[in-house]
């Protein structure tokens, strides 16, 4: 496929607050369309995988799934390079596999392996690829906000020209603690994207119940702030490069992304209490982020039906192999239990449950 | 009858909101959604939106909003969805609601309850499985209860919302899809505990295991082990870890002169420590073998099912450092 | 001197942000007018005199003295009532005051004596006087916002029909608490009024440096907000009437009071390293919210200057004779080192630094 | 030559800041105003505002910054104002910072210190006298330190900024402004002292007295007085709380038999019961007579004077224990 240039306008407007929106059209090309597609389809049916994983118990604890907002981590990446950063919270997997992570690191973390990005230590909420600029995975609600504008921090202290994004939820958007490093990144001028993912929903509380005020992109205050279709990959693309422009010449910007996640928040949660079922099938029948970009595809007649569905069928298969693979995967070490306590250790000893029993000497 | 740590919960809770419209709860999802693990099912419809209130997940601010209406008299019982989310609100409950009373020469009594569950649970990695027991303890001001059973769980949640001071109640996610047994006094609503006392789960006679929420299951289970071994162990269910039962713990050691404590969370400066010291401080003629401490490991907590099963206390652990500690009759032969 | 009416404009506009600012015209009379004075005077000397205990060595940790500040104090009391809640920092001593305490207890307070208002074991910053609704003295900054919105909290919900402010600086109002305390307020319209005591500096920090946006009325964003001429008692009193009202049928509002404090931080601080002296004695000659009211009493004919100079001959007699009385107050008795840990002590032993020593049971 | 604690830590800071450009200093106050109790006095000028940042009262949101950079490589100094505001950010120290080397296995290092006073200072009451040693040393992944002496502060300090984990630096208002003397190798810019070890600051063979920070001072004082009736105190600086020395004070334990631990904050869950605790685990057999343990007042900081004298070890407090430590020369009578 080609690497002609291709132009799409966005299917919606950006809104914008205190600051002049991007275009809506779009500059892409085949390729990068065709690989959005991939891309979503990989990370949908991973997610998929993951949730029958679960539910055989090979998965144990918490497991958010990102399926319905693949849109806002491959727009992101389309917008950005492996420089700069991304922080995210424990709805990790995907933007994790945006950064380059694999299908097999990826099963055989949530199963609690070795081969895990995280060695099976870190666990679902715990992804990290920081070789590609990829800085977590945090369990704590909203506090992925302040260290990111921390890692854009140390990028402008370091003189690097890249950027950070910091994602986080609708429900995250209320805490303090995004106030507090908000005005300090605006006081510091930080190169600082905070990308509020509003997948409407913060567990079980719909974003108004939560909110006095849900127009997250508006919620800076003196902060820019654009609202984008957060279901149009395009779109995502548009807005995070933008943003990436901004933020290197004036300080932060909030990117609001209208999302949605078709699962429940977690796999305690059916998903189904606190909303409707016709919300969720009216969402995934007009606003499917993959199915939108099959449409662009098809529309412009750069693969066929069959093709994508081929592809889909590759993918499939793909996810099978990296989960069997992953089966295979040994679980980590008993003594992996003392290592990474610290990076320095200084020879001191560090005890088990039973210190009579266990202990180790610290490396 | 039997009746599940969940039921226990929330019955009192509803007996106790039923009791005093002083009491109101407020936490995330505690309303519509019933309660992230559903302690609070039923109330909302119950009582109301005014009597049970969804919060923003704000622990700092819907902490100080609690401690100050606790200020003006009511008594609000705010839940942390785990107990991980309170160091966003740890401030609050230390010099905001710990401190008031004292700061105030007795002018601003907080009765609060800050509750959710606390420590690990199954295979949610490092920072959703701490255990607070020991720091909140630490605190002066504040009175902090870990239930074990649905007696401990009914009867402490109504004298902890009873009470007229700030109080830390330290539930355990994995006992409360737990079953106990429950009399009818259990199941009075005037039932009650007192705050301070340790309970006697299991008599013995020659080593005291001291525990607290679901390492008291664990010891017992421990207990009946060593029993074939022909070794009676006593069991202490702590119930209250501020006021600690110190005279219980020391009478148990006195007569038993063995001494296993067992904790879930990290050791140093763990409840097990304090024991120690107040065994040496006031009964150290007593021991014959060094006190054994069983607690969490001294690492963050995994994820690899494994690796967590070796980060927290197992009953051979307790098995093991009992029979240590009955082993040996007298002090270790030192340089002496 | 009578109590009829008597209508004085505001000597700046009221600035609004989301709500319609009230009228100018303050309705007033003699009476109130000389208690101004008056109770801003002893706040004036007391706070002289306590510099002056302090660098005598009978006040001892902190001491945040509010000269200058007298008028939030006075104006906001004219336009409430004793049923209305009041919260505030560590700058307490006046706010104490106005709410009806007394000096004695202020300074027997500062000097760590039974006579205190918390029986010496508050000190500076821990002042209360529940039974006029003032709830603290607080020495944690920001943390008086939360537990104001939660005094609101609870006249709302025993449908008392009152209001609670709460006093902040602004230091404090870029505490992410503040924004979590407000959206839940907002959302559940409690009857809380943040009063955002703008003396233009957080310690030795210029608000500018402080804050992206120093406009403090506006940093609620979705919440109402005024800025108010916090050196004119009767536009404070203006303020806090319209605030009372706004707030029962419509939930939170912001006041910014624009301050200033003559004194620096607290004792340690000389207050003149971050600020000119310019810029101080330019506060004092032009703006002096005790110079204001005298200008008015006298401007019309409600005192002449001679009785005004008698009234602040008199308010240093009572300060003196408070401060001897203070004095002759005792140190608490050491067994009051275990009273109130708790309501109820449950029986319980308490131990001092040596255990084997002292030890007391809980009452 | 005399050096005052403000001094060498300014100078640590000076030199690390010079050492290594990675290193930068944060907080509220550490700029124009020099800082609020002067340790960063000149740095401002020296580094620029790019090295030396003022911050906003904002310790949630500066601290995640501060993580969030050392996550990217470089080496954070974030002052407390005093280490009572830590707790409002005390959930990034926790969970952010000395959790992500292990959740990460290894991938994210989190090279930041965090440091500023730490415990009671002088007539500033409940909400800004706390002392949270025993709060972040129970801790996995924090090293946390606590200087007594200039040597200490320096030596201390410049190794706390070169070490690649978070390390809590607790240091002491009131020790700021006194004077020790200095070697020509401590004023040395190479000067760094082990992470981990404690100091023996007076041999003895009578009994042995741990105590950090300010303690150290009584418990020298102690010593001397001790001295004076025969009986010789060994002092030992703990330095590190985490990790704890625990070979040296068994080791010094067993040469004297008998222990006292002071420390100023509060008893319960404190670094006096983990020392107890671990010498009845290592070296129960050596004690002639119960560990007796020196802590602050189970109370709420009063203001008073006098009460706050009471609610604080005091030199008095300290040789009265060592005393009945001494003359108690075997294990109490017991019902044996
Ligand atoms: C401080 C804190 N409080 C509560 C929780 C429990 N919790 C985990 S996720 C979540 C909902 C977050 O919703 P949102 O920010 O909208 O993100 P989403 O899950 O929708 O991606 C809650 C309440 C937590 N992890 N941290
Ligand atoms: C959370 C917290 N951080 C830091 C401090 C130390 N501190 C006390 S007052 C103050 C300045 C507050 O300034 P502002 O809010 O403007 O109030 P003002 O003193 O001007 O009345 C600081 C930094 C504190 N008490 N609490
Ligand atoms: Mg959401
Ligand atoms: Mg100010």
């Amino acid at each position: 496929t080609s690497t002609d240039p291709l132009t799409i306008e966005t299917s919606l407007p950006f809104t914008s607050h205190n600051c002049e929106p991007p275009s809506r059209s779009v500059e892409t090309n085949p390729q990068e369309l065709i690989s959005f597609f991939r891309d979503m389809a990989t990370m949908r049916r991973m997610e998929i995988a993951a949730d029958s994983l679960y539910k055989a118990k090979l998965i144990r604890g918490f497991c958010h799934l990102y399926d319905g907002q693949e849109a806002v981590a491959v727009g992101m990446e389309a917008g950005i390079t492996k420089k700069d950063c991304i922080i995210t919270s424990y709805r990790d997997h995907c933007t994790f596999v945006g950064r380059g992570g694999t299908l097999l690191e990826v099963f055989s973390e949530l199963m609690g392996r070795q081969g895990g990005c995280s060695k099976g230590k870190g666990g679902s909420m715990h992804f990290y690829k920081k070789d590609a600029g990829f800085y977590g995975g945090h369990g704590i609600v909203g506090a992925q906000v302040p260290l990111g504008c921390g890692l854009a921090f140390a990028q402008k202290y370091s003189k690097d020209e890249t950027v950070t994004f910091a994602l986080y939820g609708d429900g995250a958007a209320n805490q303090g603690q995004l106030f507090e490093a908000l005005n300090i990144s605006a006081l510091w001028d930080l190169p600082v994207i905070l990308v509020c993912e509003n997948n409407h929903y913060g567990m079980g509380t719909a974003e108004w119940r939560a909110a006095k005020s849900p127009a997250y992109y508006k919620r800076g205050d003196y902060v820019p702030g654009l609202k984008v279709d957060g279901m149009d990959a395009l779109a995502v693309k548009q807005a995070c490069k933008f943003a990436k422009e901004h933020v290197l010449r004036k300080g932060p910007i909030i990117l609001e992304m209208d999302t949605y996640r078709y699962h429940g928040h977690s796999m305690s949660d059916p998903g189904s209490t606190y909303r409707t079922r016709d919300e969720i099938s009216g969402v995934r029948q007009e606003r499917d982020p993959i199915e939108r970009i099959r449409k662009v595809i098809l529309a412009h007649d750069l693969a066929t039906e069959r093709e994508l569905k081929d592809f889909e069928k590759e993918i499939r298969k793909e996810v099978d192999q990296a989960i069997a693979q992953a089966k295979e995967s040994p679980m980590p070490e008993p003594s992996e239990l003392f290592t990474n306590v610290y990076v320095k250790g200084l020879g001191t000893e560090a005890f088990g449950a039973d210190r009579k029993e266990v202990r180790a000497v610290l490396p | 009858k039997q009746m599940m740590v969940r039921e226990a919960l929330n019955s009192a809770l509803d007996e106790e909101m039923s009791a005093d419209p002083k009491v109101f709860l407020m936490g995330e999802e505690v309303g519509e959604y019933q309660g992230a693990y559903k302690i609070s099912k039923g109330l909302l419809e119950k009582y109301g939106p005014e009597r049970v209130l969804d919060t923003p997940i704000t622990e700092a601010g819907f902490t100080g909003i609690g401690v100050g209406a606790a200020y003006y008299g009511l008594k609000p019982v705010v839940e942390f969805m785990t107990f991980n989310f309170s160091m966003q609100a740890i401030d609050h409950i230390i010099n905001s609601a710990a401190k008031s009373c004292y700061m105030s020469a007795g002018q601003i009594s907080v009765p609060i309850v800050f509750r959710g569950p606390n420590g690990a649970a199954a295979g949610v990695g490092a920072q959703h499985s701490q255990c607070y027991a020991s720091w909140y303890a630490s605190c002066p001001g504040l009175k902090v209860l870990a239930p074990y059973s649905s007696e401990d769980a009914r009867g402490l949640l109504k004298a902890a919302i009873r009470d007229p001071d700030p109080v830390v109640f330290l539930e355990n996610e994995l006992l409360y899809g737990e079953s106990f047994p429950v009399s009818a006094e259990v199941l009075d609503s005037s039932f009650c505990l007192p705050i301070g006392k340790a309970k006697i789960e299991r008599e013995g006679k020659d080593v005291t295991i001291t525990a607290f929420s679901k390492m008291v299951g664990y010891a017992l289970k421990a207990a009946e082990i060593l029993a074939k071994d022909g070794i009676s162990a006593e069991i202490i269910n702590l119930r209250s870890i501020r006021p600690l039962d110190r005279p219980a713990i020391n009478a148990s050691v006195r007569k038993t002169s063995r001494l296993v404590t067992v904790e879930e969370g990290f050791p140093q400066h763990g409840v097990g420590a304090e024991i120690c010291a107040s065994i040496i401080e006031e009964s150290f003629g007593y021991l014959d073998a060094p006190v054994e401490r069983i607690a969490g490991a001294d690492v963050p907590m995994p994820y690899a099912a494994n690796l967590e099963r070796m980060a927290v206390p197992q009953v051979e652990d307790i098995v093991r450092a009992a029979k240590r500690a009955c082993y040996r009759s007298k002090p270790m032969a030192a340089a002496q």
